[in-house]
């Protein structure tokens, strides 16, 4: 019972979170400007940490953390990177 | 001591998530943690960051705590105007707030405070006039607004960090 | 499963391929890193798709296979990744050189050769 | 002495002496002349020595080894025939050396004209002595080689370098056939020694490659003997200083096709085939060769002509299918070769003396040299078959053939007395132009130098050569009688028909023709004369036949407009038709083997579709396609939707159980995203393409779309094919059991990668190393383009921004705006650093490892470089990527050489649980410590890259703006990266991410 | 391990082949670039060990077994049984590979010591980089490691075609690397697709599984097996997919291009290796699998070498078309299947590859001495002035001297062109006999029709290369605008004079030599020695470290 | 999925309600990042999914798997911690960059730049120089 509960819970937020991420697709593919991509991008990889823990908690196992956990740390240079080309024309000065 | 360890917060901090990150608080774990994060924090140290220290620990907390709440119910609010799109009368916009604090680590807290709450996000510093230019989803009111940050956020700042 | 990851291999390869076959620079290195993907995907495949499979052992048992994830194209993905990430970095690092001697993004140095 | 040093000896000292007067120096003419002499002398001597041997009827054979397994042995074979030509070489070879002491002007740099000579001579009796079909076609071109370089001699002049290089083009390539020939030949006879092959006639004959086998030899033969229609060469290579000429083409190295073509004569003639070929190659050259000659102005030339023609008349022999033809072409072998040497030397002298070898101008000189006239007279007189004349026995038993032959075709039976006397006519007519045209007549008028007789050693070898063909043709059973039967029993064995070497066999019918020449000849000159007169260039008719500049024009058509046109067609060197070969032919390649084979899926059930995945496969699809449609015009949007693609793969990678994986696959997207941001900085604006058609582009589009989904179906469908079999087993199996137990690590992957297969990972940071080295040796000379020198426009825009406000410094605005992340990223620095060591201790157990660790490391790096600026970070910290490197590398294969200490092999690993006071039980293996310096490699590296790339701006920017660092950017304390100076020239950032 | 006559040290000469550059290529990372002269020492004392090392290996291998039965020794790499941990293997191939390998990386180095060290950064790691990515790619045993040892190689290659950059470098460096690649990614596809069939990547192994593979999973082992092959056959310069190779190969530095063209025969080594040993006879079905097109595709590799060598007047793509032609040879001669003529084509890529490394030093210096723009005129001069009698006469019949340095330098062009062409006394015409005499020898009566296309285009590739280099040869050293005379130093000359001695002595000792080949050949054609040697240490290991 | 099971029920309600709650939120946070108007607009939207979207997701698996490990599994505090540093710095960065992009072009949708002052103190020292 649990289980079933458990099991169509985490299904039905992982639907929920690829969809998300299918929204921010969405931005990243059409814009318009640069910077909302660079916001999808983001958001991609917010939703994706989500989904990674859904799925750790799907299969019990632990070792999809580091995955989430790197993307939470550093997930973000990626995109501050993008931020700082279209501010500034060059990521390192 | 203070060559050894030039930023003891910093370093407990890291020794704790040494811990969370190996889930132990072995002895070994500890030793071990504690080594590294003393080398950690001297690889900090190097790149010179800027002086401050945090004050009053323990208004930290109850700050944590009301931020948390803000947020739980920012949350809620910005879901709200989502769902609602037809909800006309809603004005979205930018605010200019004149600052007081200019301690490095409280700007950057608050700058977190802000734009981790859902509806608020901050947008440019002023370094000439101490100014912060915020963009706020749902800008019904300019005062209400410049009331939270400095009366809320930034009071309590300059408090633990000034 | 199997068909949507090979199709989403197909797709990565056909985009990739395609980018390839494109006359500038910035193209052709888009095409390379797409179709790296395509073929760590490809590597990673052939180990068989296992969901829910443990990927590292219990301490102090041996594992097998039909508990555990099949760490041989695991292993070798990962080299290719690191092969194919250090190739990327170079040839970035050449078509800037290109870009910079020849004055253009054209894989052959000029525009309109022929 | 024994054989074998006699033939070797024969062989080798010419080469020798090659050397040793290659070697003298440039003006040691006597020296190098008395050392070629002496050469020559000996080698007489040496054949001399196996004259006893020989003509007894033995053979002198002497073998050694060379290859073989594939039957090439080094044999040396001397029996009368070869002999007789040994002889040739040595004798007119002796007689050429004094000549050329004398005709060779003391300036010229001779000891090479001798190393050739010396050389060229060599080759010869190599050609004739070769017991061995490959050491014949080996000799043979040896002696193309050397009369390129012999004719090439006055390389200065152009006629020397084209009349060398026709000759070397045509004899070469005759030399390849001959050697596929051979080839052949020694397939069919099962053995390339000569001996096995002679014996194999019949064999030979009715084999099916006979006819391959026999065109592509006598390409070699009658390239060589410069018969019709490859004569032209011949005429060219007069451009050779005249002793060369009077080697070359009397005695060797056009002898050499003749020669050929006689030492095979018992396996290969006696065949229809033979017939047609050699007889009408040899009719066709000798009527041509006479014709031709008539009409020359140069004395050379018409000797060259003349040549053409007699070799022709010998090849005729040779082709008629009878031994006594054969018995008269080897007599007149050696008759051409007494008289046309002579001639030859008699015209060098005539060049020497007069400066000139030009008919038309040369007149009289009888008055001047009568002598010289007289020895010319002698043997024009043999070219021209004048009965008491060496020539005229050797005439008048190949008309004696001419009205003997058989064949199947009775008209060329008639036809051919008729052309053998014509051709007899025109030699009797060219022999007399060139007495009459030179020695008779008025007085010259206008010569270069005023003639008279010339050194008395220089007229020796004429004096003896004429001697020889009025002897031989006054007593010719005498003199080389038994020569002349040894060399033909040599050639024909038990065929060798009964002959008569006389003067006089009575008035028959050949004596007849000859007669009828003699006078038509003499008719058809006083009847030219007028033609003569009026300053003719080549002969009437034919003259626009003109071989040389046939051959020329084929020769660019061919290696020029041909070649490049065909390179063009066939090859490329754009780099999309070739990516675009290679994708198709892989595509081909696979789907060859997959239609041969064919392919289903494998019985492997197909797991159900789990939406989530299939959606999240939608979101991948539409990113690469995004990626694909974007990545001309919207670079960036191309970068960021690669990241969304790389994001999805690495989620699948978690999904099918590989957090390793995903692991690496995120942090390599970052550190990917990162380096392709730098480069965008330097790549051109994109506008819109114009130029070509629409339609064009379109064409070209479609073509490379089909290409594109027929890799992206056959990729699918091959990997779908791969999944729905039985995964292997074999080596996850035992990974799996042995991987704790063995490899001390409950990560298989990471043991697998550190131990296993710890070999590919230290191969992968090698080849990371490689890459980082040649990245930054490269972009130490990067020179941006001129359009994307300038600093971005943004950065322009805010400093101007600043400037023009007062209460605002330049660069407030940027300082501004990275205020809050440079706080918060300072902070992050130990944070990720402890994350990435918490990675890579814990990698042999779990997902982490190495390389990973290093990439974190290098992304909290790059981090403060982004935020910081390069300057402000290398103000701070001492980054030395080539020290992380160098010591990654040393430690990784450091760790694996410690196994041999032990007597273990390379990589082995050790691993135990040490028990520490305190800290308890941690696991200690040698792995970590080469997972450490992999770590350190990838640090390394990844940084020297990056610091490298992202220098460049601060290069843009002092070379662009020197205000800039005066006004905004702070004067950097202390030592930046490596302690190079801080304002190092722009054009040299030497080490400047290097270590000092 | 079997039949190792010596001390236990003894054992690991196998892995210092590839160690000891690595070792020293780092070490040289960590010296400064201002300290030439200790890095050149270093560098130059490696190569030389590394052929002193080979030669060693190579006399360890053929000293100790006749024929066929070859001597083949196998190092277990972390001690694991080869079957399932990398194998390093030694045969008659692989210790002739290596110690052309150092033959080709002593020369090219001590050329470099002169200028080319000084062009750009890091040569000498580079440089070690190299050999160890060549001797690592002959010596494994493992199709994955191979791969990765042909990135070593390639990335190291990367460096060095671009050392000393510059836009023509640049330019065609770009294509180099795009080409090579997408041939990486064609590796990998193909080696993954053998182990998802096969489960092994044991190269041993796999030609024992090869027979069993089930016949439904056929069509993908091949299909593998053709995509590996056509990455093989990008690197080997195979027409149509070697175009770049003539480009890249006229653009690098000399030293450079010496120790690269070696690359090419990679490709080569690769099939021969894995062809011979994976689709040999016991390969059930799959026997001789696509044979005929390696023929087939190798007789239009040498057409298309020699329209290029045809079609070009600068020495350095001449130098690289004769690559084509090399690689096109030994592919057809491959592609023949038949052992005998292996061993010829194993003759012929010995002479080959040292008379190209040859050239390419020796263009270097010759175009030293060149006026610039002197291939222009003589292109003019070839297409356009067919009669230039203009030349005065006076002093024709006056020879004119040849300065030493130029004849020296003549000698060596004229040395190469004979051993490109197939023309005697070099090395190169008993090459081309010791592959055509074995295939002549096949047919008893009638010879196939690949015999005859393989044997004209043979012979046209050598008049090709006659009438090209002829004409460049009498272009550069006969008619050329009297340039200055080059400079050259001893340690450029060296180098050359060593190549063409080594064909010299190939030409003298062709019968040893052409035994070694043979017995090459015969166990690449009968694997069954190399199989057993692989397998037989495939006993579970010997005990690892202590276990917990 | 057998650990499922061993989860009790009182802790499998709250687990799902919580991961139905983050991915919820995380849901609309992206749909507003597709629906709302302009890019200021837009860019408050992801911030639902990374804090109370994640907050929860991960409230979710640090009961799961204490309950499951009778453990306390607190390592996802590290996730959230992180979350709530780093995103504002991208927020923050992009949303500076975008006015800096809608100013340059002249967009009327933004404020003009700050009108010039009198003399006002320079940057604090820790302003790292660019
Ligand atoms: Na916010
Ligand atoms: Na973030």
């Amino acid at each position: 019972m649990t289980t079933t509960l458990l099991l169509w819970s985490i299904f039905l937020a992982q639907i929920l979170l690829v969809v998300a991420m299918a929204c921010a697709t969405f931005r990243v593919l059409r814009g318009p400007r640069a910077q909302d991509r660079v916001l999808g991008l983001d958001t991609l990889y917010v939703n994706a940490t989500m989904l990674l823990l859904t799925f750790g908690i799907r299969t019990g196992s632990t070792l999809y953390f580091e995955a989430a956990l790197i993307i939470a740390l550093l997930g973000f240079v990626a995109t501050a990177a993008l931020a700082k080309f279209l501010m500034r024309g060059e990521v390192i000065e | 001591m203070k060559r050894w360890f030039p930023y003891p917060l910093l370093t407990a901090a890291l020794v704790a998530m040494w811990l969370l990150l190996t889930e132990s608080v072995a002895l070994g774990s500890i030793l071990m943690g504690a080594i590294l994060a003393t080398v950690a924090v001297w690889g900090f140290a190097a790149l010179d960051p800027p002086g401050g220290r945090l004050k009053r620990p323990r208004a930290a907390f109850a700050l944590a705590a009301l931020v948390m709440a803000d947020i739980a119910r920012s949350n809620l609010a910005v879901v709200k105007i989502i769902l609602n799109p037809r909800k006309t009368e809603r004005v979205s916009g930018f605010l200019h707030i004149p600052l007081d604090m200019r301690a490095p680590y409280g700007l950057a807290t608050l700058a977190c405070i802000i734009t981790a709450t859902p509806g608020t996000i901050w947008v440019e510093y002023n370094s000439a006039n101490n100014t912060i230019l915020l963009h706020i989803l749902d800008l019904v009111d300019e005062s209400t607004w410049i009331d939270t940050i400095k009366g809320r956020y930034e009071r309590r700042l300059m408090e633990i960090f000034e | 499963m199997e068909l949507i990851l090979a199709l989403g291999i197909g797709v990565l390869t056909g985009s990739g391929v395609w980018l390839l076959l494109r006359p500038r620079t910035f193209q052709v290195i888009i095409g390379l890193s797409l179709l790296s993907y395509a073929v760590n995907l490809f590597i990673f495949s052939t180990g068989g798709l296992r969901t829910g499979a443990a990927p590292v052992l219990e301490r102090g048992m041996a594992g097998s296979l039909a508990s555990h994830a099949d760490p041989v194209p695991q292993a070798l993905v990962l080299t290719a990744i690191v092969i194919s990430f250090a190739t990327t970095a170079l040839f970035l690092v050449l078509l800037l050189a290109a870009r910079g001697l020849t004055g253009t993004d054209h894989v052959d140095g000029k525009e309109k050769s022929r | 002495m024994s054989d074998a040093l006699l033939l070797l000896a024969a062989t080798g000292l010419p080469f020798i002496g090659a050397i040793v007067a290659g070697m003298l120096p440039t003006h040691a003419r006597n020296t190098a002349a008395w050392l070629a002499g002496a050469i020559a002398i000996i080698g007489l001597g040496l054949v001399w020595a196996a004259y006893p041997t020989v003509a007894a009827g033995g053979v002198i054979r002497h073998s050694m080894a060379w290859m073989p397994s594939l039957g090439l042995d080094l044999t040396l074979r001397m029996d009368g025939f070869a002999w007789l030509f040994a002889g040739l070489v040595f004798g007119v070879g002796a007689l050429v050396v004094l000549y050329a002491r004398y005709y060779m002007s003391a300036d010229d740099p001779v000891p090479r004209f001798f190393a050739f000579l010396l050389a060229f001579m060599g080759s010869m009796t190599g050609v004739v002595l070769s017991g061995n079909l490959i050491q014949l076609a080996f000799f043979w071109e040896l002696t193309s080689l050397f009369s390129f370089l012999l004719i090439g001699y006055w390389h200065h002049t152009a006629a020397a370098r084209d009349g060398a290089r026709m000759a070397l083009t045509i004899t070469a390539t005759g030399g390849l056939c001959l050697f596929a020939g051979v080839l052949l030949l020694g397939h069919i006879a099962g053995s390339y020694n000569l001996d096995v092959v002679l014996a194999s006639g019949d064999k030979i004959r009715e084999h099916a490659l006979y006819l391959p086998a026999l065109v592509l030899i006598l390409m070699g033969a009658l390239t060589k003997s410069a018969q019709f229609p490859f004569h032209f060469w011949l005429p060219h290579a007069m451009a050779a200083p005249t002793p060369v000429s009077a080697y070359l083409h009397s005695a060797t190295l056009v002898k050499a096709g003749v020669f050929l073509m006689a030492r095979l004569w018992p396996v290969l003639a006696g065949t229809e085939a033979w017939f047609w070929i050699v007889g009408s190659a040899g009719l066709a050259t000798l009527l041509v060769g006479a014709y031709v000659a008539i009409f020359q102005n140069d004395l050379k030339g018409l000797l060259a002509y003349s040549t053409i023609s007699h070799l022709g008349l010998i090849t005729l022999l040779l082709g008629l299918n009878s031994e006594l033809a054969m018995v008269a072409a080897i007599f007149h072998i050696l008759n051409h070769a007494a008289f046309k040497a002579s001639l030859f030397m008699a015209a060098g002298i005539i060049d020497h003396e007069t400066g000139t070898r030009d008919l038309r101008r040369l007149s009289g000189l009888n008055r001047f040299m009568p002598f010289t006239t007289r020895l010319a007279m002698v043997a024009a007189a043999a070219m021209a078959g004048v009965p008491l004349m060496n020539g005229f026995i050797s005439k008048e038993m190949f008309f004696a053939e001419t009205l003997t032959a058989q064949a199947s075709l009775p008209l060329l039976l008639h036809i051919l007395p008729f052309a053998a006397m014509v051709a007899s006519a025109f030699a009797v007519a060219y022999s007399l132009r060139f007495i009459h045209g030179a020695f008779f007549g008025p007085d010259p008028v206008d010569l270069p130098h005023l003639p008279h007789e010339p050194p008395a050693w220089m007229r020796l070898p004429v004096e003896i050569l004429a001697l020889a063909c009025i002897i031989i043709g006054l007593l010719p059973a005498a003199t080389v009688g038994p020569y002349l039967n040894m060399a033909a029993h040599a050639a024909l064995g038990a065929a060798t028909p009964e002959y008569s070497l006389a003067v006089w066999h009575g008035f028959n019918t050949p004596l007849v023709m000859s007669l009828l020449a003699l006078a038509a000849g003499v008719t058809l000159y006083f009847l030219l004369q007028p033609l003569f007169r009026r300053n003719i260039e080549g002969p009437p008719f034919i003259s626009r036949l003109e071989g040389r500049r046939m051959f020329e024009r084929s020769m660019v058509f061919l290696s020029w407009r041909l070649a490049r046109t065909l390179e063009g067609l066939l090859g490329t060197r754009r780099l999309q038709p070739q990516l675009r070969l290679v994708v198709c032919v892989a595509i081909l390649a696979a789907g060859w083997a997959v239609y041969r084979r064919g392919l289903g899926p494998g019985n492997l059930v197909p797991q159900g579709i789990d939406p989530v995945l299939a959606l999240i496969w939608v979101i991948g699809a539409a990113c690469a396609l995004g990626a694909a449609w974007q990545a001309k015009f919207h670079r960036l949007a191309a970068l960021i939707l690669l990241g969304g693609t790389g994001l999805v793969t690495c989620v699948t990678f978690v999904w099918f159980s590989a957090p390793d994986l995903a692991l690496t696959q995120l942090l390599v997207e970052i550190v990917t995203t990162i380096l392709l941001l730098l480069g965008l900085r330097w790549l051109p604006k994109r506008l819109p393409s114009t130029g070509t058609s629409e339609v064009m582009r379109t064409g070209r589009r479609l073509r490379d779309l089909a290409i594109a989904i027929t890799a992206g179906l056959g990729m699918a469908g091959l990997a779908f094919g791969v999944m729905t079999r039985f995964p292997p087993e074999i080596l996850a199996q035992h990974f799996l059991e042995r991987a704790y137990t063995e490899g001390g690590g409950t990560n298989v992957v990471n043991v697998i990668l550190v131990d296993f297969r710890g070999f590919d990972t230290l191969g992968e940071i090698a080849v990371l190393g490689v890459v980082a080295l040649t990245a930054y040796a490269l972009l130490r000379r990067f020179r941006p383009a001129p359009d994307s020198v300038d600093v971005p426009e943004q950065q322009r825009d805010q400093s101007a921004y600043d400037i023009a406000r007062p209460e605002r410094r330049e660069g407030d605005t940027v300082a501004d705006w990275l205020l809050i992340p440079s706080v918060i990223a300072r902070l992050l620095f130990p944070v990720v650093g402890m994350v990435a060591l918490f990675l890579l201790l814990r990698g042999h157990d779990l997902p982490g490892g190495g390389f990973a660790a290093g990439l974190m490391g290098s992304i909290a790096m790059i981090l403060q470089y982004m935020l910081g600026g390069t300057q402000w970070v290398e103000a701070r910290l001492r980054v030395l990527p080539l020290r992380w490197m160098g010591l990654g590398l040393l430690l990784a294969a450091g760790t694996g050489l410690g196994a041999l200490l032990f007597g273990r092999p390379f990589l082995t690993t050790y691993f135990a649980y040490a028990d520490l006071p305190l800290i308890g039980e941690i696991p200690t293996a040698s792995a970590l410590l080469f997972d450490i310096g992999v770590f350190a490699l990838v640090i390394g590296a990844t940084m020297l890259t990056l610091i490298a790339l992202a220098r460049q701006s601060v290069r843009g920017h002092r070379a662009a703006a020197p205000r800039v660092s005066a006004t905004s950017a702070p004067a950097v304390p202390g030592p930046i990266l490596g302690g190079a100076p801080t304002t190092a020239p722009t054009g040299a950032p030497t080490a400047a991410t290097g270590d000092d | 391990m079997n039949g190792w006559p010596m001390s236990a040290w003894m054992n690991h000469l196998v892995i210092a082949p590839i160690i000891i550059p690595l070792v020293v290529g780092a070490l040289l990372m960590l010296i400064d670039e201002r300290r030439r002269a200790l890095k050149a020492a270093l560098g130059v004392a490696s190569a030389s060990v590394l052929l002193a090392l080979a030669v060693l290996l190579l006399y360890l291998t053929d000293h100790t077994a006749t024929g066929a039965d070859a001597t083949v020794r196998v190092y277990r790499l972390g001690d694991w049984p080869s079957l399932f941990g990398i194998v390093l293997v030694l045969d008659r191939l692989s210790a002739m590979m290596l110690v052309l390998t150092g033959i080709l990386g002593l020369s090219a180095l001590v050329f470099a010591l002169a200028r080319w060290q000084k062009a750009g950064a890091h040569f000498h790691s580079l440089f070690q980089f190299q050999l160890m990515g060549l001797n690592g790619a002959f010596l494994t045993g493992d199709l994955f490691n191979l791969f990765v040892f042909f990135e070593i190689m390639l990335a190291a290659s990367y460096g060095l075609a671009l050392h000393g950059s510059g836009l023509a470098r640049v330019r065609a460096g770009l294509h180099y690397i795009a080409i090579n690649l997408a041939a990486s990614l064609l590796f990998l596809i193909g080696v993954s697709m053998i182990y998802g069939v096969s489960g092994t990547l044991n190269m041993a192994e796999l030609a024992v599984r090869i027979a069993a593979v089930a016949p439904e999973d056929r069509g993908l082992l091949e299909a593998g097996a053709a995509i590996l092959g056509v990455a093989f056959l990008i690197k080997a310069g195979m027409w149509p997919l070697g175009f770049w190779l003539p480009n890249t190969y006229t653009t690098v530095g000399a030293p450079s291009a010496a120790i690269i063209s070696i690359l090419s025969k990679v490709g080569i080594y690769a099939i021969i290796r894995i062809w011979l040993l994976v689709f040999g006879e016991s390969a059930g079905t799959s026997a001789g699998f696509g044979g005929h097109w390696l023929l087939i595709g190798g007789v239009l590799t040498i057409a298309f070498g020699s329209i290029a060598v045809l079609a070009t007047q600068n020495l350095a793509r001449l130098a690289g078309a004769s690559v084509l032609v090399s690689s096109g040879t030994l592919l057809a001669a491959v592609g023949a299947g038949q052992a005998a003529v292996t061993g010829g084509a194993l003759f012929y890529m010995t002479s080959s590859v040292l008379a190209i490394a040859g050239l390419f030093l020796l263009i270097e210096l010759v175009e030293r001495g060149r006026m610039v723009g002197a291939d222009v005129l003589a292109v003019t001069r070839e297409a356009f002035g067919e009669g230039e009698d203009e030349e005065s006469d006076d002093d024709d019949a006056i020879g004119v001297s040849i300065p030493a340095i130029m004849a020296i330098l003549g000698i060596a062009f004229m040395a190469c062109a004979l051993l490109l062409a197939g023309l005697p006394p070099l090395s190169g015409f008993l090459a081309k006999f010791a592959i055509l005499a074995p295939m002549l020898a096949q047919g008893a009566e009638g010879l196939p029709f690949t015999t005859w296309a393989l044997m004209a285009a043979l012979i046209l590739s050598g008049l090709a290369t006659v009438v090209a280099m002829s004409r460049t040869g009498i272009d550069v050293f006969w008619a050329s605008p009297a340039g200055d005379l080059p400079r050259v130093r001893l340690v450029e000359l060296g180098p050359v004079m060593m190549l063409l001695a080594l064909c010299v002595a190939l030409t003298v000792q062709a019968g040893p030599v052409m035994r070694y080949m043979e017995d090459t050949a015969r166990s690449l054609h009968g694997p069954e020695r190399y199989v057993q040697g692989v397998m037989t240490t495939a006993a579970p290991g010997t005990g690892k470290g202590a276990a917990p | 999925m057998t650990h499922l099971a061993d989860l009790p029920v009182w802790a499998a309600i709250p687990v799902a309600l919580l991961l139905l709650l983050g991915a919820s939120l995380a849901l609309i946070g992206s749909i507003g990042f597709v629906r709302l108007r302009s890019f200021y607009e837009r860019v408050h939207a992801p911030t639902l999914g990374t804090t109370m979207g994640i907050g929860s997701v991960l409230l979710a698996s640090m009961l799961c798997f204490t309950v499951l490990q009778s453990r306390p599994a607190l390592h996802e505090i590290l996730i959230a911690v992180f979350m709530i540093v780093t995103t504002p710095i991208t927020l923050m960065l992009l949303a500076r960059a975008a006015l800096y992009r809608d100013r340059s072009e002249g967009s009327d949708d933004v404020p003009s730049a700050p009108p010039a002052q009198t003399t006002a103190p320079s940057a604090p020292d820790a302003a790292p120089p660019v």
